[in-house]
């Protein structure tokens, strides 16, 4: 059986914030073209602060927990309390295994993509950060499907949110700041499906060099 | 960018210093949370708490109604952007004398989502929590969609219902009720003749051409109905009369309150100009003006523009809103 | 130009009426004279009567001043332009009780004419009439010519002051001697970051290159002490309060009123911030804040910066500035 | 003896009023160089105000106090007293006489000019309708010395207001919103100046054609 181990196992999440902490002026740059230009900062603070309160010793599943509850107490604004659900989420459906198999992570992906549903009233085309984590999630339901690796499988989510993400430039923004400009927001990224990527492609990433197979 | 600040990324910490310093006989921040701001008055008799917040930039809103007879405690977010759900829960816990907490609040993605999760946490506490949203902005949305509509200047008139039926001694669901039909009551609607800058980012928020101005524009710059050349003052006021008027509808014989907010940078003297078109429609249609309001009221950093309220009032709504009150964006001395 | 007016060469006329409209509980128009806004509360009670007047655009000065407790009555002029004599006249007749009258005013050529000719003719109806005229801008001559000083901000402390002494049932030496008293312990400076336009004008006062800003500028735009690069809040704050600090000079244990005003399209925020740094500059330098105002208090249209405003006071200053008061620009309620 | 008649002479005041009228425009530019722009607005205003309040049969001295009254009471700013203050003057010293000779002329200048300085605190040099009125009648004086005739008196009023308005341009502004430009007001008309001027030639050029030599 495939698995990354959840014990002690909080360097994934390190890793996604460090990640997060490196493209913070790549983010906003993207949302200055089409929002006001914050959003590497907001993601920044949060994911900063929650950094200080992880230590590597910790489970996957309470190092989500941990960041997942920075981001909704402390940070505020719409990111706060949409990433906020999102690490919760994750936390939550992983939290019950020692061993965190393939299976569970859809399950974890499919549990955020409902919170964030459930909570920001945000539909996949709106152009936000479900249009990365949807697509990516379908990928990799898909990959599972065909019965792949769990590497293959990550390798598939990576691809999806990818994908997902370039295809933000089709759409155009219903939510958010950049709704004000309509028609005009197409071709341009959107900031969150940005930020979205790099936190699905890092945990990936992150968990395939973690795979232990017994 | 031609302001007056320090580091543009802490105007927020910076002005609510400034904030406390001056009205510390009125409010305070409180002691864990530098982003809650606490009526003074707010424990001078066990009544219902009364909590707001949201993004900061609307100056008197959101803080600057936070005093004697009308919001107990706000949560104060970043520029245009809704607080933590720990500050509205902590705003929560400040005011809760057990018998619940208003939080009477705008509809904004971020404002309903941190409100939510801070009413979760509030929940744990056993402290009853009961919200109203408010969606007064007309323009937002179609009436078939009123749950989409934000809330604007409007809000200004929930809460001051709200907290002169808290001060009263209401329950909860009075509170509740009173705030909801104030809001129930009221419609809004804005216009833009210039952006606003967000100190942190430097450049406007967005542009309105010289010569145009943006109808129905909301008050971060969301988008209007239309983009119009820039009228008169008589006109701006018959369209945005008009759309307010016949939206709930108003009719000949209904009293309201009228409130009309300067958006930043619109000289008060325009907004007289401006009110007087709008009383010489009402006139016409036969609505009677029971009390009206001009001024800075809510504002949006320094967006060229103004914002009309109106609010349809019985007796109950009449006798809250001349209730006396004592906020920095707000003082009334009962006649 | 985009402003939300009518005819930009009546802009005070339509500006009046919807002011008399929306404050007709507080103040009333002349019915002979348009040019004159008289307090509903001018004869309550046999008084002194406190007149004042001025140019328009300066929104709340003078007519948000008006009523109960401060000033009796105003003449307006047009946009930045002194009323006529005529108006300070019927102002003067309309306050008098026979106790005479204190007109309170501002340096400036046109006022000091007006109120000259307006004396003389009340001089052939036995009305006694004095005047204070307010001389608060540091900026505008050295402190040995005094007398060339300008009237800014400092005039809204001198109408409290006299407001609430005519009110106690002062005599008119006395008015006089009290509202003098806060003028000469008062003292301002402004700066500025953007011009403003008058409506009937159609373009910009004057300008300020981006990245610059005026320091010492005038309320309608008079030449400053200097153009310096635009700074920060704290620096800007230095420079101001050492200005106003220094010129009295108001030193440790003085207790002062401090006033900020934002001269029109400066949000409030940013003038808290400013705010906080000049009370950090006072605890640095022992001097006690007893009471502070910030807003926007007296503007220029939509001139972009602040003002600053102190006034060393005394116990009668106190018992003056802690009056009661109800009017556009001020309302106060009695602790 | 030469002299132009006061009793119903009001033709001279109606006369500069319409010279007023008549270059409203072309004041309100000049004040726009380095003023406000509404000086030609501001005259015109209390001038046609004036006119209605004026018949023809008035004695010349009545209409000019009507003139300053109106001005005085009706206008406010700093021109309403001023060419209030001015008119007035004008007046009082005129009414005295039935024949307002050429020396009467000079005493009504002189008078006036006192009143200017006593109410605006303006001094000659400050680029102001004072660096007409003083010029003017320095000018009419020293032609009075020279014993020449009414008409030649006149006309060297006209060419000492004309002469004085132009030097304005070499002048700084020291008082009033011209002032703001400092050197920079150096090179443009003074609009008070101009004003006076007009008013200064016209009713030396009313008068002319009225003298009277018995
Ligand atoms: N209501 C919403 N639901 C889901 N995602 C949203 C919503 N509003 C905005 N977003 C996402 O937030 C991103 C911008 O985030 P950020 O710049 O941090 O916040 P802000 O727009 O307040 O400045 C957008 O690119 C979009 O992906
Ligand atoms: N204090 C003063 N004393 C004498 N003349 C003055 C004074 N201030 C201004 N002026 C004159 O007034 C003229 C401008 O008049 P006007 O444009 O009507 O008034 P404003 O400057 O108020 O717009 C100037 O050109 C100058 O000649
Ligand atoms: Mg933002
Ligand atoms: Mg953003
Ligand atoms: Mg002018
Ligand atoms: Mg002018």
């Amino acid at each position: 059986m495939e698995y990354v181990a959840n014990q002690k196992n909080a360097k994934i999440t390190l890793a996604i914030i460090e990640a997060i902490h490196e493209n913070a002026a790549y983010l906003s740059e993207i949302d200055g073209a089409t929002g006001d230009g914050d959003h590497g900062v907001n993601m920044d603070k949060g994911f900063m602060l929650a950094k200080e309160r992880i230590q590597e010793d910790m489970d996957f599943s309470e190092s989500l927990k941990v960041l997942g509850r920075t981001l909704v107490m402390d940070i505020g604004g719409s990111m706060g309390p949409i990433y906020g659900t999102m690490f919760s989420r994750l936390s939550r459906s992983l939290k019950k295994q020692d061993q965190i198999t393939k299976e569970a992570v859809l399950e974890a992906l499919n549990n955020a993509i409902q919170g964030l549903m459930d909570l920001a009233g945000a539909k996949v085309g709106d152009k936000t950060l479900l249009d990365t984590l949807y697509p990516a999630t379908e990928s990799y339901k898909e990959a599972l499907k065909q019965e792949k690796s769990f590497k293959e499988c990550l390798k598939a989510l990576l691809d999806g949110a990818e994908a997902g993400k370039e295809n933000t430039k089709n759409l155009v923004a219903k939510i958010g700041r950049a709704a004000r400009l309509g028609e005009r927001s197409k071709g341009f990224l959107d900031a969150g499906a940005t930020s979205c990527c790099i936190i699905l492609k890092t945990m990936a990433s992150s968990m395939c060099e973690d795979i232990i197979n017994e | 960018m031609q302001r007056i600040i320090n580091d543009p990324s802490l105007v927020v910490e910076d002005m609510l210093k400034g904030f406390e310093r001056c009205h510390k006989d009125i409010i305070h921040i409180d002691e864990e949370n530098p982003r809650v701001v606490i009526s003074n008055f707010a424990k001078d008799k066990k009544k219902v708490g009364i909590v707001t917040g949201g993004g900061s930039g609307h100056k008197p809103a959101f803080i600057g109604y936070c005093g004697k007879n009308m919001v107990d405690a706000v949560a104060v977010g970043e520029i245009f952007s809704s607080p933590t759900a720990k500050s509205f829960y902590d705003c929560i816990r400040a005011v809760d004398q057990g018998m619940g907490v208003a939080c009477l609040y705008g509809n904004y993605a971020g404002d309903n989502m941190n409100v939510k999760m801070a009413m979760e946490l509030a929940e744990d506490d056993d402290i009853e929590v009961k919200t109203v949203v408010a969606n007064d902005d007309v323009a937002s949305a179609p009436k078939t969609e009123m749950q989409k509509r934000r809330g604007v200047a409007g809000e200004i008139l929930m809460w001051k219902v709200g907290g002169a039926k808290a001060n009263q001694g209401a329950t909860l669901e009075e509170v509740i009720a009173a705030a909801q039909k104030a809001m129930d009551n009221t419609r809004s609607v804005g216009v833009g003749l210039g952006p606003c800058t967000i100190p942190a980012n430097g450049k406007p928020n967005f542009s309105i051409a010289e010569g145009t101005m943006e109808f129905g524009i909301g008050h971060h710059g969301e988008p209007g109905i239309r983009v119009e050349s820039l009228a008169s003052a008589k006109e701006i006021a018959d369209e945005m009369t008009s759309l307010v008027v016949n939206d709930i509808p108003y009719v000949e014989g209904d009293e309201v309150v009228v409130l009309i907010s300067g958006l930043g940078a619109t000289p008060v003297m325009e907004q007289y100009i401006f009110f007087d078109e709008v009383a010489k429609n009402l006139d016409e249609l036969g609505i009677k003006i029971y009390k009206s309001y001009v001024g800075n009221y809510f504002t949006s950093l320094e967006m060229n523009g103004v914002t009309l309220t109106m609010m349809k009032v019985d007796e109950e709504l009449k006798e809250c809103m001349d209730e006396e009150v004592e906020t920095m964006g707000m003082t009334q001395i009962r006649r």
